[in-house]
């Protein structure tokens, strides 16, 4: 039967159709790395985009590459652990192939210094490169995300759930509809206490349909409040293409309706995102309210992967057999391997004479051990010790046992 | 008549009652209501029925609970499944309108609706938002709607075709961990009453009360016991709202000794209601309770597992009880 | 203090400003009644809009007028009950001024036949106006209102739950939110069931804030439902104005965002609001989907009424103390007056030769008549016996009592 | 010091606590933040701190409540006030996102967040949706969030200073039929601690367990039962999560005679919570539960008040079980 829970990969049962050629997806994935792909085309259709971004730093231009190959690298990495180690036990909603959008984004915030002064990230079920983007400590949440004590979040949060707000990265939500809305309050508060922070907030295509949407936009529009709403339109919500959940082509237009700023962005372009970014976040900064980014992406994979996951199944970030309703085509996802963000990125920074092919290669050498490294010091770290879950219900002290009456 | 599993014996109920009447609608969001058996047609209702009767809609939880209340006022049995990532989201509608309809119209709303809210029955990893079993509670307390909570892949069909037939509102809790179960399930239409327990062992020395995801432990544990030479009666609640008290203080007043198990929080957990119920009528009862701690279900396996109720819990707590 | 809840009316205490001209108000609006005034005026601005209804019969006219009065007697009656009469217990939220809004509406429906065939309409915290419009037993909602045994729901729902299902009033709902949700999913079964219904909500523009908006007209237009939500914008929810809670100046402007059809009318006008609803209606009907109907319109009296008021104090339906962010300037409330929904519609039969005054005079005492009838029926009728609140839980049977121990 | 009534008391602490922080915020919708007293200054937070810190907004109590905790995780304190027709609103919010959140980040989320909901008291003529009394047990089901209800001017005060305060969540329930109640009480800040009941007399023949809007009845029964000649012992709960067990536990061990009196339904009214507790640490404690039946309040103020616990039930309950 089909009628499975996200947890136990379990096998797809008589009635899924078996595809050979799906089956050869994973590795087609696994092909679109780093510096392997040279296929990769960057956008630059509405004349002089790279103003904001062509005034950084030559440093930050290659941070910001460095943290797109950080997030694929972090997956590919994870990818083969599931696949490969018996003992890994991470599960993740991968965010391949959507590099660019957090990136770009979190480029354009203040990730550091006193809490009172940073820029706020809320995100979503599908959160490690936003989290990665905004600056949190990679080994850290390898560890968390395979349920370590010493993880970011002491075992107790694991994939769904991670946050640290020291880097201003208020954390995961596994939840479709709330973060938007309590976002809108953080920014709320800024606005309250004359702060010129922002807060932001990366959602899914999916979000658009929550109550929530509408909450969301009318009082960030009222208030006028800093919050830049990043959609991610990566154009399915599990096992439905948006168009099953939004009458619109663009979810920007429904956001431009309550008469907030917004700016549709090619979410394949580092670029691109960036500038928009940053116009939205100088705008909120400046009291100017917010403003809805719409990023056209994509994701490689399926909607998460597990350990134990075999090609062809669900849970193998490849076709899914549960998509009944509506499911991607393997021509979409071919198509858009070509504008591979990862290589649009590396392209624009040859271009701008930031670094040439033979640095871009050793950047990704640097980042692949980086991460190599983490795995090695998140996966050897200890377990949880089973009574700390009666911790950090209430701020102070632990609730007592039940389960033994 | 054949060995089946839990979405399959309740996708076969939902299946009789739409083809019985073609106004009924099924809504669902991202779990399309297809389940296959073994030498058994595969049931897909979304192709047996289109699209205009089964809906694939976005990800708005209290549209769907509200839009399956709405067709029921409007005279069409409705169902919808809700996943347990929204079981919380349509609470309001359930509990303020959909509970004081039928008594603030002096009788006059009909609403032949069931809510099938998910439970993720607990699964470890997935942590606070995604391994809860909480919603018994809640949805417990609301007067006018039938909250049930089947146990068995029977059951699970039987109180299905009670609840689409029930001219009163149901929440039909679903507890996802229960979803690998198999069992023989006949294969025409059939009720299970939606208020009614069942007691699965009869005993003597000891009552032990659960419900849903709970009963797997409890009739583990229970056959530890009765081979350790203890005489112990099960009792499955089923029915959450109204609850049959008589089954408990029948029981009770036999044995005086009374554990109850909960997946659930500790405060206010299903067995608070059963203790009291229980102690209201029989004097001299002894109580314990096996429930989840008051917090959230961490990640962590290690933590989780510990934390859960298990056969071990439950045999520890009934053998300090009699 | 001020922080009252509605039941008892209370001294509006030592801050309140004490305002002789608003005192002034509840005369005025005691003056407003049906052929006292002769101040109404037509606004006929949109060229020929009385093409549908002007192909109605002098019946169905007549019929019209009467419901607009049979409203505006109700509560004229039912207000001096409040006043002066000590053993009255009935409270409402009055709907004097948007008479036109109701009546034209349900003009258009199907208001009688089996209950499979007939239309529904959908209610909300100031429902009376639609009850009467959708053709509810007036007598037995007075005695609904005032709780008798024998009320249109036996006493147990009172004003902000009154319901008729065999007339398609599945009634009122006294949250603000889930009743366009609930009212879609009417049209969802009918377009299921391949039937013509059409399901109609009535909601304030307070609704416009409620999360439940978006969910409304999202899956209305996504699915092609036949839902008619007609938004009563009398520019007030409560204490505010409806610019402290929607950014659009009409309303109407966010429901064509998805994609709606939209129609902004003349709320005081019922041929105007008519043919806005009858083009809906045919609409829907031929399955052409949801259409969203503002009605620019006003209620003369303040959020609600209750037994035992004073002029100028809460609860009075007249100038409300509690008004602290945002209230009704007074000469606001007199130029609505000066607009009567009684006297437009009044004015267009004479104009259409369907009545003359003298006629239309009689009508008026005819309804007042009726409408006296009504209250001495409903207020002569048996209270509720006590233990009836433990039915009417489930369908069948009865719950215990529970408050005895 | 003076007599004070409710709202003017919560209200000196909210205007103290944000004149002591200007970060901290105030959401409501329509029930403006003002209040009077017999010769002291009028409290208006609105005027008096700015509509950026204090706003009136749209009917969206999801917004409100959900609002207030991105402020609070954003390192403003920061309080809402729900109207009780949107009590139930914001429940998924708190339930399954502010509860979970310390949890689940591992200890690193702050949230200085009050939402106060109101609950209508239970008002006759106003019937389901704006009568009734339920809140209590929906909410004190969830961890990770502490949910109280004062039944005093001077604990709603002091609960109030306590509750902003607090690093956790408060759920502070405010029973409007209490508005009218008023009390000496201290015009300096001071606090009542958020997890501890109260013993509100002494005795040793009947302990009676009540909270809220329950208490003025438990107060009332309780004096005629004394001047009867029985000794009662009365508690008033205000803390529901984390409920004060001990406290019940050693009342109960003295007078081994339980009621308790709750306006909510009485399936899983926290009465039953209270019961089970003792139960599990008291042998041979008799209980009776007086409660709302499990019918939504009516309109009619005929089947209402009937069905209302009143001194008169709990006097009958008490007379019984002693
Ligand atoms: C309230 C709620 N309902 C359902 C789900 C189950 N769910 C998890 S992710 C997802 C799809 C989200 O799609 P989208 O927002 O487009 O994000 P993407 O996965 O494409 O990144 C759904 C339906 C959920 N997490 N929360
Ligand atoms: C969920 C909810 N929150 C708050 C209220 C309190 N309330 C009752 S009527 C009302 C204002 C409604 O305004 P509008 O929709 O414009 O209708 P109007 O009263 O103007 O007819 C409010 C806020 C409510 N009924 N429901
Ligand atoms: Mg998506
Ligand atoms: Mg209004």
């Amino acid at each position: 039967m089909t009628y499975d829970l996200k947890p136990s990969p379990q096998p797809s049962g008589g009635e899924a159709p078996s595809s050979e050629s799906r089956r050869g997806f994973l590795k087609l994935a696994a092909l679109t790395g780093a510096v392997v792909s040279t296929t990769g085309r960057r956008a630059l259709a509405t004349g002089d985009i790279g103003f904001f971004a062509k005034d950084l730093s030559d440093e930050k231009l290659i941070d910001m590459y460095r943290t797109i190959l950080q997030i694929r690298w972090h997956e590919r990495t994870q990818a083969d652990q599931m696949l490969s180690n018996p003992d890994y036990r991470g599960y993740n909603h991968f965010y391949a192939g959507q590099e660019a959008v957090a990136t770009g984004v979190c480029a354009a915030l203040r990730n550091d210094g006193p809490f009172d002064q940073i820029d706020v990230v809320y995100s979503s079920h599908r959160p490690s490169g936003h989290a990665i983007a905004k600056g949190v400590d990679i080994p850290k949440m390898v560890a968390e995300m395979d349920f370590r004590a010493t993880g970011m979040n002491g075992g107790y949060g694991a994939e769904m759930h991670i946050s640290d707000p020291s880097v201003g990265f208020i954390g995961a939500d596994g939840m479709i509809g709330p973060a938007p809305v309590i976002a809108s309050g953080s920014a709320f508060a800024f606005r309250a206490r004359g702060s010129d922070q922002v807060a932001v907030v990366f959602a899914g295509d999916g979000n658009y349909a929550a109550p929530h949407f509408h909450s969301t936009l009318n009082n960030a529009k009222l208030l006028d409040l800093p919050l830049i709403y990043v959609c991610e339109n990566n154009l399915y919500h599990q096992y439905a293409h948006y168009s099953y959940s939004c009458p619109h082509k663009d979810i920007a237009e429904a956001a431009g309706a309550y008469g907030i700023e917004t700016e549709i962005v090619d979410g394949q372009d580092v670029v691109q995102v960036y500038n928009a970014a940053k116009e939205a976040v100088d705008r909120a900064r400046a009291g100017g309210g917010p403003t809805f980014i719409e990023a056209k992406t994509y994701r490689y994979y399926n909607h998460w992967g597990a350990p134990g996951a075999k090609a062809g199944e669900l849970g193998a970030f490849g076709y899914d057999p549960l998509a009944i309703t509506s499911f991607r085509p393997e021509r979409e996802v071919r198509a858009w391997m070509q504008r591979d963000p990862v290589d649009i990125a590396r392209k624009i920074l040859v271009d701008w004479g930031v670094v040439d092919e033979t640095r871009a290669a050793e950047i990704d050498e640097e980042v692949k051990a980086e991460i190599a490294e983490a795995f090695e010091w998140g996966l050897s770290q200890p377990l949880c010790a089973p009574e700390d879950g009666l911790k950090h219900v209430f701020a102070e002290g632990t609730v007592p046992a039940r389960q033994f009456g | 008549m054949a060995q089946k599993s839990w979405m399959y014996s309740v996708l076969e109920a939902v299946q009789y009652e739409m083809q019985q009447d073609p106004a009924m609608t099924w809504i669902f969001e991202l779990t399309p209501p297809v389940a296959s058996n073994p030498n058994m047609p595969v049931i897909n209702l979304e192709t047996e029925f289109g699209r205009k009767r089964v809906v694939n809609t976005g990800i708005d939880e209290n549209w769907m609970a509200s839009a399956v209340l709405g067709a029921g006022l409007a005279g069409s049995k409705s169902a919808t499944y809700i996943p347990y990532q929204g079981a919380l989201i349509p609470f309001q509608v359930i509990q303020n309108v959909a509970g004081k309809l039928r008594h603030k119209t002096g009788g006059l709303a009909e609403m032949p609706v069931v809510w099938i809210i998910e439970m993720t029955g607990q699964t470890p990893g997935f942590g606070q938002q995604h391994s809860c079993y909480e919603e018994d509670s809640y949805y417990m307390h609301i007067p006018g709607v039938r909250t049930v909570v089947p146990s068995t892949p029977y059951d699970a069909k039987g109180m299905m075709h009670a609840a689409i037939r029930s001219p009163d509102p149901v929440v039909y809790l679903y507890p996802a961990g229960l979803r690998t179960l198999t069992q023989e399930v006949p294969d025409d239409a059939f009720e299970v009453p939606l208020d009614k327990a069942a007691v699965r062992m009869e005993g003597s020395d000891l009552t032990i009360v659960s419900s849903g995801a709970g009963m797997p432990g409890v009739l583990e544990a229970a056959e530890t016991l009765t081979e350790e030479g203890m005489s112990v009666e099960v009792i499955d609640l089923r029915a959450l709202n109204a609850m049959d008290t008589e089954t408990i203080v029948n029981s009770v007043a036999k044995t005086k000794r009374l554990l109850t198990v909960d997946q659930s929080y500790y405060t206010l957990c299903p067995g608070a209601e059963v203790i009291a119920r229980a102690v209201e009528n029989v004097d001299g009862v002894k109580v314990k309770r096996v429930a989840f701690p008051d917090a959230p279900p961490p990640a962590s396996p290690e933590m989780f597992t510990w934390m859960r109720p298990n056969a071990e819990g439950i045999k520890g707590a009934a053998r300090a009880l009699v």
